[in-house]
Order: C-alpha cells, then structure tokens, then sequence
C-alpha cells in the first residue's frame, strides 16, 4: 500500500502551496499512522473553525490566532519526533497542543477560561502547556519562546549525559513566527545552539506575514532564509509546509541528523495563514487571489487526495471521520461550557510552588491529573 | 475647556491630532513603530498618517522593539524628535536597555551634549483577558528611573494635550496608553491648546476623602465617588494626577490637608510602586493631617490571569475603591 | 551562629562555598554566565568551580544575557536548577524580558504545570565609579513583580546561608550581591546551615528609632547607629531585611512599635522604589504607633555620575542617615 | 613622495598583525596627512600609557579600557570620513575621542572626574562624548550602541532627504567589540539598517578576546565573520587592522560605497589589544607568544618604518614628535589635576533640558563652550 518515494530535495521548493499536487505514502509509515495525521489535521481545522464561532460569541476573550491553514506543519512535524522529545511555540498554539495530543476538551476549555483547561483558564489561548505531552507552551512574547527552547534542548543534553552519563538522545523543537525572525533574542538563541551543540531545531512558520508585514518587508534576506542559519554555522532546510507528507518526511530526516549529531538546525517552513492575524484582522495587506492560491493547495484536501488514490481511505471513511471530528469538537465546547470558572482562590494560586503570606502553592491541572490516574 | 459648545473625538483621534498637528508643524517629529504606517495602526490610533505624511515619516518597523528603540534614541540625540509607539507597552521589555539605560541618561552621561527628546507611547495595562505576558503596568517598573518624564492621560482631551507637550519636551517621555480607553469619547475643542505636564488635575472635589490616581482607573474612582456620596454620604475629592513623573504633589497635599483622609488607587502591583511612592509621600508631607493611613487599591499582587473573573477580580475596581474609603473613613 | 569559634572568609568564598555544596549535593545544578569558568569568574567568586566540577556545569557563555537566561529558564522548566550570573545586575536590562516575563509568570501561566527553579545573581549596586549604565540597584525595578523572591544579603554569613536556600527554592529568585562587597570578611561556620527567606535580622537593638535596610547600606546603618548612640544619646535598632521578596514585616513592625520612629535605608532611587514600599507599609501598619513620619534615605534621583566626589554624594551614606534619624527624633 | 599602491584584497588577510611588513603610503593624500595620521597614534599610545599609569596611582576610577594596539583602526577610521560624518563606539573609546580631534586635556580630565572633562567628569572613562566633533559616545552596555548608531544613520539620512530635499550624504560609524557580536541588539540594528538601506557601517573591532573568552569559544563562524552581514544582505570586507594604511584605504573605499550608494556595510577589523581587559586583567587567557607575535606588527613601528623609507620623516623627526606628544599628554595630565571637581550642584544638573523640582537644566560642557568662542 505504501511504497517508496524519491526524495524531493525540500529546498528547491519556492512556490509552496499547491506545487505538489499528488504524491504517494511515506515509506516505512503503517497506513493507519498516517490516517492518524489525517484526522488530526482535519480534527484542528475543525477545531479552529469553532474557535472563531466561539470567539465571536465571546466564550472566547483575549487575543486568539487561530491554525487555519497551517495544519500540516505541527502535525508534521510532531509525526517526525518522539514523545519525549521537547516541544514549544509561540502564540498560535492550538494546533501543536491537538498534534502533540491535548485533548480538545482542555484545550477548549482554556481559552472558555474554565478551570478544566490546560492552564486552569489562567493562561488563555497563547499559552497551552501540556507536561504529559512535553509540551512547553504556549508563549506570547514574540521570539522569548527561542531562548527557552535552547534551554529546554540544553536541559535534555545535561540530563541525558551529564546526570545519566549516556548521550544526548532527544531533540527539541522550537517553533517561531516569520515575525520572530527580527527580535534579538533569536541571534542569541541561535548563537548559543550552535556554540554549546545543542539538538534544537528553530521552525519558521513561515506564513509570510506578521501581522500585516509582508516578510520581505520586515526581513532582510526573506527570499533566502538558510543565510540566517549560515551565519551560525548551522544546517537549514527549506519544507513545503502545505504537503503533510513532505513535513513529514523533510523534518524526520532533518530531525534524525540533529537528533544523531546533537546539533542544532532551522527550517524555513513555507506556510500560509488562511485567516487573519488574530480575531480582529480585514487581511487588506494582500490579495484575494494570493489566499485562494494557497487554499487551491489545501494540505488536508492534498492529503485526503494521496490517502484516497492510495486506497487507504474511502470517501466514505473520510466522511465519517469528519463527523467524529466534529463531534469530538462540540463535545469539547459542550464540555468546556460546563467546566466551571476558576475559583477566586485561585488568584494567589500557582503564584509561587511555596506557600507563604497570601500564596496558597500549586498544584496540577486536572487535565494532567486524570492522565496520572 | 472653552465655553463654547465642543465637538466629541474618540482617545485614539486625540492621539492622532496631537501627533499629525506636531508633525505639521515640526518636520523633525516622525513616527515609527510596528504596523503603525501601511496597517493604519494595530489599534487605528495612526489611521492615515501614512496617507498624509508619507512612508518617510510613518515608519513601519519589524518586532524589533530594542533595535527600534535604539535608533529613535539615535535619531533624538541627532536632534530629530521621534515618536516610538509600542504596540503595547508590554512589549517593552525587550527594550529595557535602550529606553532605561539610553534615553533618560545621555544628557547627564554626556555632561550636556546630546539630550534625548523622544516620546515612547504605547497600551498600558490590562486590555482584556490579554495574559500575563501582556497585560503590564510599566509605571511602577519604570518610574523608578530619573532622567525620564512620564505622562498617562485618562481622557481624550488630556491625551491630545499632553502628547503635544510631550512630543514638545526635549526631554524623553514614557506615554501611557490605555487599550481600553481608545474608544472613549470625550470633549476636544478645535483650537490648539497643550497641557504643561506636573499639573494634577481636580476630577471632583469633596470634603471626606481625597482619592489620588492616574489613568483609566481615575475613571474607577468616580465611579465609586459617586456611590459613595449617594449610599454613604461621603465626598470625595478626586485627583486624576496625569503626570507622574513629575508628579504635583502640591495639589495631591493640599487636597488631603483638607480632607484629612486619602485613598491611592494604581492600576499595577503594589510592591515598589507609584501607589507606594505616592502613599509614602502623602505619609511624609501630612503627617499630622492624616486621620487614618493612606489606603491604597492596587492590581492584585500576581501575575495577569486570563479567565474574566479572576481578571476583574486582580483589577483596580469601583467596589474596592469604595471600601478602601469606608475605610479611610473608619465605616468599613 | 555557633558558639565555638568560627572561621573568618570572603564574601565571595561565602558565595562560592554555597554554589558549591549545592552541585555536590545535587547534580541538577549547574552555573551559567560570562567569564563564569576559565576566568574563574570576574570577580573571582567562582574561582577553582571549573576544575571542579568541568565545563559541563561551570559554562563560560557569550555576551547574549537574554539568551543565556532564557536558556536558564527552559532548562529549570525541564526541572534542573541553574545558577545564571550577571556580571553586574546592570547587565539584566537586556535580560529584562525573560526574567521579567518568563521566570516569574511560567507557573502561572501554564496552571501549575511547569515552576521556573532558577536563581539569577550578580552584583547590584554601585560598584564605585562605574557611571550610569554600570551602577544599577535593580531591586527596586525588579521587586514590583510577583512570582519572584528576591534576596540581598549584606554579609558573607547571610550570603552562603541565603544563597543555599535560593538554590533549593522552586521558585526564581534574583539574588543581589555587591562588588563593594565581595572582600568583606565575615564569620561563617564550616557546618551547613540555612536561612530561610522572610526573616529580617535585627543587627542592633535600640529603643529610639529603627532603621531598616538591606544589603550593603545596613553597614551604613550601623556606622550610623554607633555615632548616634555616642554623639546624639540616641540608641537605634537596626534591621537587615534580608530578603525583600518575602518581605519580614513582621520584625519591621514590631521594632516601629516600640520605638515610634523610622528610618528606612534604601540604596536605589527614592520614586516606586523599595523604600516607599516599607515606608509605606509601616505607615500603614504603625499609624497609631509612629511620633514622625517615616523618614528615607535612598542614592538621589539622578542618573550615576562617575566622579567619585558626585558619586559619593549621592549614595546614600552614614551622615545621611544620621540626619534622618536625628529628623525623625525631631532632632534636627 | 607617494605612490600608488596595488590594492591589496583586505578579504585575503588571514594572518593579520606582522602580516605586511612594509609598503607604500596611500595614493592622493598630502604627506603632511599622513604625518598627522601617525602622530595621532603616537598620541594615543602615549595617552593610554600615561592613563594606566594614573589608573595605578588612583587618579582614575572605575572601568578604564586603553586602546594600546588598536590606534590605525581608529585612526585609520577616521580619516577614512569627514567630519560631519558621525561615529559611534563603546567603551573603549579614548582613541576615538582623540582621533575625532578631541584634546588630550577634555579627555583625560574626564577620567580624572573633573569638571574640564568631556562629560563633566560625570561620565568616565567610558563615555566619551564630543558633539562639535560628531562622536556621539562611548557607551558601557555591549552592543547597545549599535541600535543608536543606525539612529544616528537614519537621522542623517532623514536631515539631508526628507527634510532638506537633497540625497544622503553622510555615512555613519558604529564601532562595536567581538563581543558584541552576540548581543541581540546588534541583529535587529543590523537587519534595520539592511530593511531601511541606512548608510551605516558596523566596525567589528576584532581583536580576538571579550575579556577573557576567545572569539571561537562566544561567537559560532568566528572563522569568517562575513556570514554575519551575509545574513542581512549586505556587504563586508574584512581589514588589517594592525595596519594604519590598510584600515584608511580599505575603510575609504568602502566608506564611499557605502556612502554613494546609502547602504550599510559591514567591516571584520582584525586588531589586537596588547593590554589586558581592563586594568585587572592577568590576561591568563593568552600566551605571551601570541602577544609578542602581534606587538611584532606594531602599527606604529610599522608606519614609522614606511614614512622613514619614504623619506618624509626622519629618526629625528620622529623622535621630535614623540616629545611632542609626550609633552602634550603630561600638559593634559596636570590640567586634569587642577581641573576642578565638579560642584556639588552638578549632582542635579544634566539630568533634564527643562528645570523643575531639584533639577537645574543643563548646560554645555567647557569643552565646547571653549569651542564656540
Ligand atoms: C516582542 C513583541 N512585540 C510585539 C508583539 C505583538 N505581536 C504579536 S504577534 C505579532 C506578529 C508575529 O508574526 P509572526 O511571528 O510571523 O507569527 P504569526 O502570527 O504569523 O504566526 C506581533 C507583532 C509581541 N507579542 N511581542
Ligand atoms: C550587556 C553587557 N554585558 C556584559 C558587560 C560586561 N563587559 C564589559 S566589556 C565586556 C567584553 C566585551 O568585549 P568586546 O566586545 O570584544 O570588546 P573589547 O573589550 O575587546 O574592546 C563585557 C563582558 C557589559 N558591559 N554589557
Ligand atoms: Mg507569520
Ligand atoms: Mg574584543
């Protein structure tokens, strides 16, 4: 059913987005992994659509970016790691808790600021931590999250040699905006994992924008992304974030070889963004014709449309899984609903681990606590 | 105010006449910042300027807030005037160097020879279940800092007021903004006018309670002003300080002297903080006019939380304005 | 401390001694910063720590402070515990935003899921004539913010007992030394002990005024204190906060009580600082207790200068307090 | 006298210091230039010598970093730019304030923190400032004055385009520390001045150590440097710092283009300190072999060598002009000493251009009032 494909060399990919119109299974995946992606992909996007409902119904508070669009790349890129290895992001978060396996229940949940989210509704939207899935957030300072990151592969290193005296073993991804490319902290960052040799990877979402900046506008070098990892002396790959099997298959290896080499890489990940920046956006800085470009090249119908010509899929199992997945969503609204609010005592709650003067200590989320049962 | 009938401008238009009057008026005075030229401004304040005055002199930068800092800094001591709007305020962090270490110091660290006289505005403060990351206070963190002059208008007509002042002051100014507070409306007369800064402004006068803030939660306070005088006969005198550094203690004392009693409200946390340095100034300066300590209302003391409630519950309040008073007031 | 005698060492030893002892006895911890390693430091507090323990835990890094404290930072989400050092906690500016942002706020925003155990440290202060971007007291910038603890020994004895119990603490902690400080002896025991945070030391008792300090100036305090009690009959209690993050108001409100005067030593800037914090709370606690109002003495609002005649003016000093304290006697 | 010298790829030096024993002087520039070139770095030799040795003797304070080595670059620098053309270092920066043509008097009374220095004595070692020659600091935080510096690029920029209608004329130096290389400040400056084709050039002034750390072991492709402009899509050249007729002519030329052209450029100033960090500095970090090596290219030596085989100085003459300096240093060093100290009532001046509360204006520094008569 599956059956070897030549490589494509990722980096000769520059009109992303549709430029792959068919292609066959990874080699080496059993059917159903991939199936498993799919109906991830198709679980966020659904996901996500109802997040915007619920945004304008005002369940939903804050600012709210939403994934839709960019599905493949953390499904992707989480099919091309291990479960313990690291995990961060910036704000648009939602898609890597769902990928990394957070139930949409308190996922839904933080952002309704119910006590039954991931964060006990005090992180909201930008911030979906999830230990049991290592994941390390969720964070809304644009590019801070890099310099954790490095932290977070330097942390797996030391434990992994120096406490346990074996070899670095796990490799941390480190997903940031094309925005993020422009903060200080990132050059820090960067320099850092390549002098100390540390196996994190710096993901670019690259949907071309910030906001309303246009990359080339805000970006030196934006038609050529791989000289911001040169001047670190480190690997850079170019992925066709659109095509769920070439993240897939691009980030494994790429993950592989930092993983074996203990060494850090970037990836300049071509997405596209089909919505606007958060809740509150008209999209005036481009065109109709350049979001119908890229939605022509939809990763979930690319997808659907391997998985079905492969065989793997019927039309009609692609129907039922879509309405499981939209079941498991109003599910997790319903749910999310009926999770209370935080009590006012949690205000000096989670403040500090020790409990002293009006601080009360912490304690886990109950997400993490029905996982430990 | 003029006497005569006056038209009604949102707090953003307020920001965008006093910025484009003193763009007219000064070609040295330009704005930069992130998506404030081709996006008209995340929150619309600089809508047109690109149109009027050109992408030379409306600056859209990428999220490189230290770097964007600095060359304002540059560009000020070159003897332009910038305008550097953050965002948020929140997003300010990441130029704690340039704004802290950089601006308020090059006069003295020069002996004289490069001023800096640069305005950094932005949203201050909680905006609306926007986290912890991005719901900062920076009054108390930053005005600690001599060398810098801080301005936080709580209407429309102080906003365009103390922005042309500001923009004006050879000085660096911190401006702080309200994301909750663009859309409010509010007198602002025709005719130039400018708002010399350290001059508090007398909200409503009483004789029971003086209640000092500075900002959005001014608005707060007359709110619980009102209540308190319709449920428990207790007049307040509210001061909306406007300015904090410099700060008019003058008025703040006078008023307490004659009401014997003070309550501080401060939209951030209390440790180190405007609200302390404020209380501790009025503990010094009416020592032996004070019947009761100075009672202040602050932020809770942890960081932003997203859930509604428990962010309304963290805030600064009319309800727990009011019964910082009853207390002043020995009727709690 | 032990009755027996007891060895003399450096502040810096005492330092050293901590961080040390702690990598023994637990193999998460781990030392972070420039010049940390083949240096040995660049004050020498970490001399020998390389031959010790190897470049695997003793890590020379570049000068990229947001970096390295945010490297800090995720590597004690993944549960180890580092020791990030400032060479100078003016350095932390452009940290600003990590350990502002992240250290303190990561528990609260991820509900309990992820503590940030890290201590930052370096030294704060001015370090004698180092100018206005080098003479930073971040305390009171830094102290505004809840989730962190914040410590500031003012002796090597408090300096290895606190930072022992930083480094086992869950929580950040900014952990504030002094370069004037490093060479100062002091008595510390070979056995192990602790101190835990939130709990002042009284230095001397006194039934006229307290004076309550922290850090470098509490030496300042006593200097005071002496020539009070031989020149001016006036006998002060000194207290030594030692940890402003939890603050030990308890023992501050206590002494105010019994002596109905303060004066409150504060190394930073007077305006949203740490001293008007105190200053502030023992008017509140102590209203009816207090014959004067809380006097201050803090460095003068202005930015450092260099000279050392202008730098030795504007810290604060023995002859400041002196006067503050002969003011608040209603001596003056 | 002169002659044309075949221009030597500055990028084709590896081996700087000692690495061109000998050459010619520089094509269309008077003799008397060069004379002047090389007594501004017997100056600052002399001055940095006598600095140490005041240092010792406790007349200076706090952080005090000399030049000793490094005197072409500045000095090469400078007279590769006019004097409205402004310049910006860190805090190792009395070469610069000396070669920009500030007095040895202003300067060294500045260290000695009295009132006749630069800064009033309020700013030290490492705040050299002087307006009427366009330096604008001496700044102390690494970095930092990278983000000013493509301010004072966009001022100049803004001043001769949007306000006088003409074209940008001047460029701007921004000198920077190997340090500084892995502060984040110095990439967003950099990808600004790239984004808004500002006329700045980042000096890297190389010379191998930030303190005690080694280039290789703070900064990852220490080994080539030029990726680091790469990286923003601007130019770099790497210079014979060691040189004074290298660092002018190759500075010159590229000054020019970066000039005519309004873009930044990016130079890999190869030098050497021969001193240590700062004043307490055992410089264990380095073998006495390699400081033998560099100081056996002294770039003073080496211009004297060529001026004497050129015939425009003789032994006498040069023995002439370091009495000079000699002489003009120890002026310098007793006016500081009775230059006074700054009054107390300095202790609230500069600190805001408007007066209100304690605070007394400001005023300009006897320097420049000196100046202006
Ligand atoms: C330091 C900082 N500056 C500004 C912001 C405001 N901001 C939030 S998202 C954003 C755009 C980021 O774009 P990008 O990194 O491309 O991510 P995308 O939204 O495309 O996923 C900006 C400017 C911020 N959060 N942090
Ligand atoms: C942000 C910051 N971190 C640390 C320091 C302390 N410091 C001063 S100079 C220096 C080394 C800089 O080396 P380099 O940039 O190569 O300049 P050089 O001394 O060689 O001229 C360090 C770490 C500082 N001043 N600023
Ligand atoms: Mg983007
Ligand atoms: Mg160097």
């Amino acid at each position: 059913m599956t059956k070897t494909i030549p490589t494509i060399s990722s980096t000769s990919i520059r009109s992303h987005g549709g430029a792959r119109a068919s292609r066959s299974l990874p080699a080496g995946v059993p059917p159903d992994t991939i199936v498993k992606w799919f109906r991830d992909m198709l679980l966020i996007r659904e996901f996500e659509v109802r997040t915007m409902q619920a945004y304008q119904e005002k369940k939903i508070g804050g600012f709210c970016h939403v994934y839709i669009g960019q599905e493949a790349v953390a499904v992707g890129c989480t099919a091309a790691i291990r479960p313990d290895d690291p995990m961060i992001t910036a704000y648009r978060d939602h898609g890597h808790a769902l990928a990394r396996g957070m139930s949409s229940r308190h996922c839904m949940a933080e952002m309704f600021g119910k006590i039954g989210g991931c964060a006990k509704g005090k992180g909201g939207s930008m911030h979906m931590f999830d230990r049991a899935n290592n994941l390390f957030g969720g964070h809304g300072i644009v590019g801070a999250q890099t310099a954790v990151g490095t932290g977070l592969a330097f942390a797996t290193k030391y434990e992994d040699e120096v406490i346990n005296g074996g070899r670095s073993d796990r490799v941390t991804l480190c997903f940031l905006g094309d925005g993020a490319l422009n903060q200080g902290v990132l050059h820090e960052a960067m320099n850092l994992a390549g002098l100390f040799d540390l196996p994190v990877i710096f993901v670019v979402e690259n949907n071309g924008y910030s906001m309303g900046t246009a990359i080339e506008r805000g970006t030196t070098m934006a038609h050529d992304l791989s000289v911001k990892a040169a001047a670190y002396g480190f690997d850079a790959i170019e992925v066709d974030g659109m095509d769920l099997i070439a993240v897939y298959e691009d980030m494994k290896a790429f993950c592989d070889s930092c993983r074996a080499a203990s060494r850090p890489g970037f990836v300049d990940m071509k997405t596209y963004r089909y919505k606007g920046h958060s809740m509150s956006d008209p999209r005036k800085y481009r065109t109709r014709e350049e979001e119908e470009h890229f939605e022509s090249g939809d990763p979930i119908g690319k997808l659907r449309d391997v998985l079905l010509s492969a065989g793997v899929l019927d039309e009609a199992a692609v129907a039922a899984m879509q309405k499981e997945v939209r079941a498991e969503v109003k599910d997790a609204l319903q749910w999310s609903e009926e999770s209370p609010a935080p009590g006012i005592d949690e205000l000096y709650h989670d403040v500090y681990v020790e409990r002293w003067g009006p601080y009360t200590g912490t304690s886990l989320p109950e997400m993490l606590r029905e996982e430990k049962r | 105010m003029s006497a005569t009938a006056v038209r009604e401008i949102e707090f953003r238009d307020a920001l965008r006449e006093a910025m484009s009057e003193e763009m007219r008026r000064d070609p040295k005075v330009f704005l930069l910042g992130e998506e404030v030229a081709e996006y008209d401004g995340a929150y619309k304040v600089s809508k047109g300027m690109l149109a009027e005055f050109g992408p030379r002199r409306i600056i859209d930068t990428p999220i490189s807030e230290n770097g964007f800092a600095g060359l304002g800094i540059g560009a000020a001591m070159m003897g332009l005037r910038p305008i550097v709007e953050f965002m948020s305020w929140s997003f300010s962090l990441v130029a704690a160097d340039q704004i802290l270490n950089n601006a308020p110091k090059m006069l003295y660290m020069s002996g004289g020879q490069f001023g800096c006289p640069i305005v950094f505005r932005g949203n201050d403060g909680a905006g609306g279940q926007l986290g912890s990351t991005h719901s900062w206070c920076v009054e108390s963190l930053y005005a600690n800092v001599p060398g810098l002059k801080m301005a936080i208008p709580s209407n429309p007509y102080d906003a365009k007021g103390l922005l042309k002042t500001a923009i004006r002051d050879a000085d660096p100014v911190f401006f702080l903004e309200s994301e909750r507070m663009l859309s409010m409306k509010g007198e602002v007369p025709e005719e130039e006018y400018l708002i010399p800064f350290g001059q508090a402004a007398i909200r409503r006068t009483g004789e029971d309670c003086t209640i000092v803030s500075f900002g959005r939660p001014v608005h707060f306070a007359m709110e619980a002003a009102e209540t308190l005088a319709a449920e428990d006969g207790i007049e307040c005198e509210v001061i909306d300080g406007r300015t904090i550094r410099p700060l008019d203690l003058d008025t703040i004392v006078a008023s307490v002297r004659k009401t014997n009693r003070c309550v501080v409200v401060d939209q951030s946390w209390s440790f180190a903080s405007v609200g302390s340095e404020v209380a501790a100034q009025i503990s010094e300066h009416c020592f032996d006019d004070l019947d009761n300590h100075v009672h202040r209302v602050h932020a809770d003391d942890v960081p932003a939380p997203y859930a509604s409630n428990l962010e309304q519950e963290m805030l600064p309040n009319p309800r727990k304005i009011r019964s910082a008073v009853l207390s002043a007031c020995y009727r709690a």
